[in-house]
């Protein structure tokens, strides 16, 4: 598997095509969101869900061999376009390569606005769930 | 028209924008109005030859500053028509206006078992300051319920009225719905139990005449921003029979009269009710923009932002899967809706990409978005400078918000 | 010097006037301070362009705003060292940030019999907040006393400190006799008992480097008004382990999380303490008046302004019948002193004539001026512009004050 | 006896003889100072504090004959001063004469400033004064 700079730099050379935002938004609401790894009926519950999103995000995070599987939701598309980005980065890694990225794409990509320190766009929220779980899962691991 | 828009457009600097290379529509005037020049040229003359501390000082610049700002609590007294300039509290918005009263208020007339009124269509700032104060109190929170148009049920209203309500807080107008609230007939019927009542008018004050005597409300509260004025200032209208009763609420400067280790005695109305040094700068700007309303006539404003709200709506009529949220025939121009199929979200992030500033979400009132069972809403709010090009922008952004999730 | 004072004038445009004819002395800096033209600009900027309610919107300018006005915070939480930006809440200024601690923290950890601990120099809004709260919870107000020179009597501290104190709060430079207290010293003892120490930075930001986490203090207070910056504005520092646990203060907007009519839960720090719209103009010119601070150099700034004290003082020396109060070493550059048979209301009103403005009364310290036996003091508080001229000129009005008494 | 009127315009043009403000101030301070009809000691009392001005003002009220004689003294000279003016136009009047003298007079010689709606500056706190003591005292002949 590609690691995460890789994938970063994938992501990257793919946004470098579109000539305008129109192109972006297109990709992310069509493409992208369908290739979310959708969370599974049982886990789209209150208890999955990220706090602070003007979207509804649910987020469930298992953990096999080393490695934290996402799957995730939202209501709104152009977020779930997002955060299918962001799990093609951050899905299937180890605790530690979760909690080094930086997740500078996003900026490289334009999306930063996204990310800001908003409540309403919650993505934030999202990325520190996502490293919580690292967390959590590494600690785990140690213990055991 | 009798107003000249496009006049009024030239006292608004920061109209004159492109957002992504495009002209910059902005319809989030329920969140904060723009500021005209007078308003940002008082703050800068201010801080360039007047700025000091007021009240406490025998020199010339304290001096000035101080009749200054009483001339703007002058001002404001006489704008809403209050009895006594000393009535006008200045605060930092309406949120700490409300914060004041519940405090205030609550600690020395709600009692345990007692209850306290708000409306299902309240902002957090009108429902959450009136909750904790009823936890501290022991006292119970009741909520006058809504139709599905977005109106009080005034009904209902009538029959939950009784001796136990110590007080009575609603808007005077909804800042997502619009809708403007029959606070007269609230008033009158709560005055025939004795029972005062705090109007929030955070989303009034730039659109309709406030009158507080003809209201006869007990209290009325309101922010500078969302009239033109600056950030950081807004007001508190208070009856002097009540202002007078109430203990204060924050400490320090000029509230106080004497101090010593075992005592204090507190200064008298309005200073009571100002700890700590005033914000003098934005009180000073704030007279502008009520100066600026004043230019204007309410017949005017009140003509040409419901000529756009009916033309948005008209517009909005023609799009498919369009949902209105709040739809009494008694609003402001406030137009909130959503497209039944996309997220308020998205739809938010696609006008934005083209210039167009709408407010998506819950708009601080959640209970509403509950009510209706939605996650938010579109919400497109016009003020006195808006015209019916962005309306137009509007509409094709919609379209093209269309397109893009089908 | 190796600051050059003409330039750093220039950058104050309110410097630059005459009253009554005669060339204006700015010496009531301790009341608050004037503005570089940075700061005004900030504002005339962020109206004019940027204007926008923040952290709610989805759209240009209010991410714009919003992102300015965290920058502002992380720049506050830089220049006092703190260790995360969530400890800095924006206040309206050193009295709101005092009253929400008093407030806040007090409703949690203070109980029947409890203590607080405040010293004998305190100015009123570091005093009457804690007499509410302890009144509100059946606890105690304990003074540490000060000695003739105007400085804490430490060894009475140290014997003072006891299990039953929940917080003590004392200023780190008192505006009126402008003493350094030691206020490390103050935070070791107290840390040692589990006592968390509030710090009043009203008078302290602008002369000396205040850094949070060599302090450890609990706690942080100051104005922006009084560092160069706008009105409207102060700060809270706050540990997190201290802000985390205490309960909300004022209520509405950007602050909660979730409300419904059952149960309202809140948003994490920094906005669980930021209520309302949140004064993002002057929150923005804040963080330029700290990049004012940041392009002068603190050595420079006390060698400047200690040179002015020492001048003063010394010619204050030549004149009849003038008392010093507050006379410790370790003091900024605050002078208070009478003459001891003119009253200082007398004294402030010939100096106000003759265009040259200090302050005169009882700078909201009553408590200094009975342990004085005084009515009041002048005082004359210099800031980083002034120069020997105005201390010349401050002395040559006050031989006209002999003059016009004799 | 002269009325309101007359004395304030006696007192105006006393005033305009004075070239600057330092001939007027030391008029204030050396002459009206010591003209004030001095309280009597047993009155200089916290009783007859007027709250709220930086230097201390005491001021007593007593009604003779259908009219208001007040006598007063301060702490600071040129509040004295100013107070020995007040005085001079508004005792041994009528409660009627008192309630409806506008002191536009203050105004008129430049001292305005002395009644700005301060704290420090308490005169105004004084006028007040002064006005409710004629206010009690027609109340209590009325009711007589
Ligand atoms: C030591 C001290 N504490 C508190 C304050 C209150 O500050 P503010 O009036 O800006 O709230 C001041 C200034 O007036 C002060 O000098
Ligand atoms: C109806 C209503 N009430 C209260 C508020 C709170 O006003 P502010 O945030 O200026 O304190 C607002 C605006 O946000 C409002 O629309």
């Amino acid at each position: 598997m590609k690691n995460i700079k890789d994938v970063e730099s994938e992501i990257i050379s793919e946004f470098e095509a579109f000539d305008d935002w129109t192109d972006k938004y297109n990709y992310i609401i069509k493409d992208l969101g369908s290739s979310i790894p959708e969370i599974e009926t049982e886990y789209k519950q209150p208890k999955y869900l990220i706090k602070g999103c003007q979207a509804q995000v649910w987020l469930h995070a298992s953990y096999k061999d080393g490695k934290v599987f996402f799957t995730a939701d939202s209501d709104a598309q152009i977020t779930k376009g997002i955060i299918s980005l962001l799990l093609r980065v951050l899905s299937e890694r180890t605790p530690d390569e979760i909690l080094n990225a930086d997740l500078k794409f996003i900026d490289d990509i334009g999306l930063k606005e996204h990310l800001s320190p908003t409540r309403a766009n919650g993505l934030t929220n999202m990325i520190k769930q996502i490293k919580l779980y690292a967390m959590a899962f590494k600690t785990k691991e140690k213990k055991a | 028209m009798s107003i000249d828009i496009k006049k009024i457009r030239e006292e608004f600097p920061v109209l004159d924008q492109a957002i992504n290379n495009k002209p910059f529509v902005y319809l989030d005037n329920a969140a904060t109005t723009q500021k005209p020049k007078a308003v940002i040229k008082r703050l800068v003359d201010y801080y360039e030859k007047e700025n000091s501390n007021i009240h406490r000082g025998e020199h010339f610049l304290s001096r000035k500053a101080t009749e200054a700002y009483e001339n703007s609590r002058n001002y404001v007294q006489s704008f809403i028509n209050a009895d006594n300039s000393h009535e006008v509290i200045f605060t930092s918005g309406t949120t700490e206006s409300i914060n004041l009263v519940a405090s205030s208020f609550c600690k020395k007339f709600l009692n345990q078992g007692d209850e306290v009124l708000i409306s299902a269509m309240e902002h957090h700032s009108n429902i959450v300051p009136w909750q904790i104060a009823c936890d501290e109190n022991k006292a119970h929170l009741k909520i006058i319920p809504i139709n599905q148009k977005g109106e009080l049920k005034l009904d209902e209203f009538h029959k939950m009225l009784n001796d136990k309500i110590k007080i009575i807080a609603i808007n005077h107008i909804s800042n997502s719905l619009g809708t403007i609230n029959p606070v007269k007939e609230i008033i009158e019927a709560a005055h025939k139990k004795n029972i005062p009542v705090l109007l929030d008018g955070a989303q009034a004050m730039s659109h309709i005449k406030v009158d507080v005597k003809e209201l006869d409300c007990d209290f009325y509260c309101f922010s500078g921003h969302k009239v033109y004025g600056p950030m950081g200032v807004g007001v508190l209208y208070g009856k002097e029979k009540w202002l007078n009763k109430m203990p204060p609420y924050q400490s320090g400067g000029e509230m106080i009269s004497e101090v010593t280790f075992k005592k204090t005695t507190f200064n008298n109305l309005p200073f009571k009710f100002e700890a700590g040094t005033p914000n003098v700068a934005d009180v000073l700007a704030l007279k502008e923009s009520l100066i600026f309303m004043s230019s204007l006539n309410y017949n005017d404003i009140q003509k040409h932002e419901n000529d756009l709200k009916e033309y948005l709506t008209n517009n909005l009529k023609q799009l498919d899967k369009i949902k209105f949220i709040g739809t009494s025939s008694k609003k402001t121009s406030v137009v909130s809706f959503i497209f039944e199929d996309i997220h308020p979200s998205d739809t938010g992030i696609i006008l934005d990409n083209m210039g167009i500033a709408v407010r998506t979400g819950h708009h601080c009132t959640q209970p509403i978005m509950d009510f209706y069972k939605i996650p938010g809403t579109v919400r497109a709010s016009m003020a006195i400078y808006n015209t019916k090009e962005d309306i137009d922008r509007l509409i094709e952004g919609l379209k093209f918000v269309r397109k893009m999730f089908s």
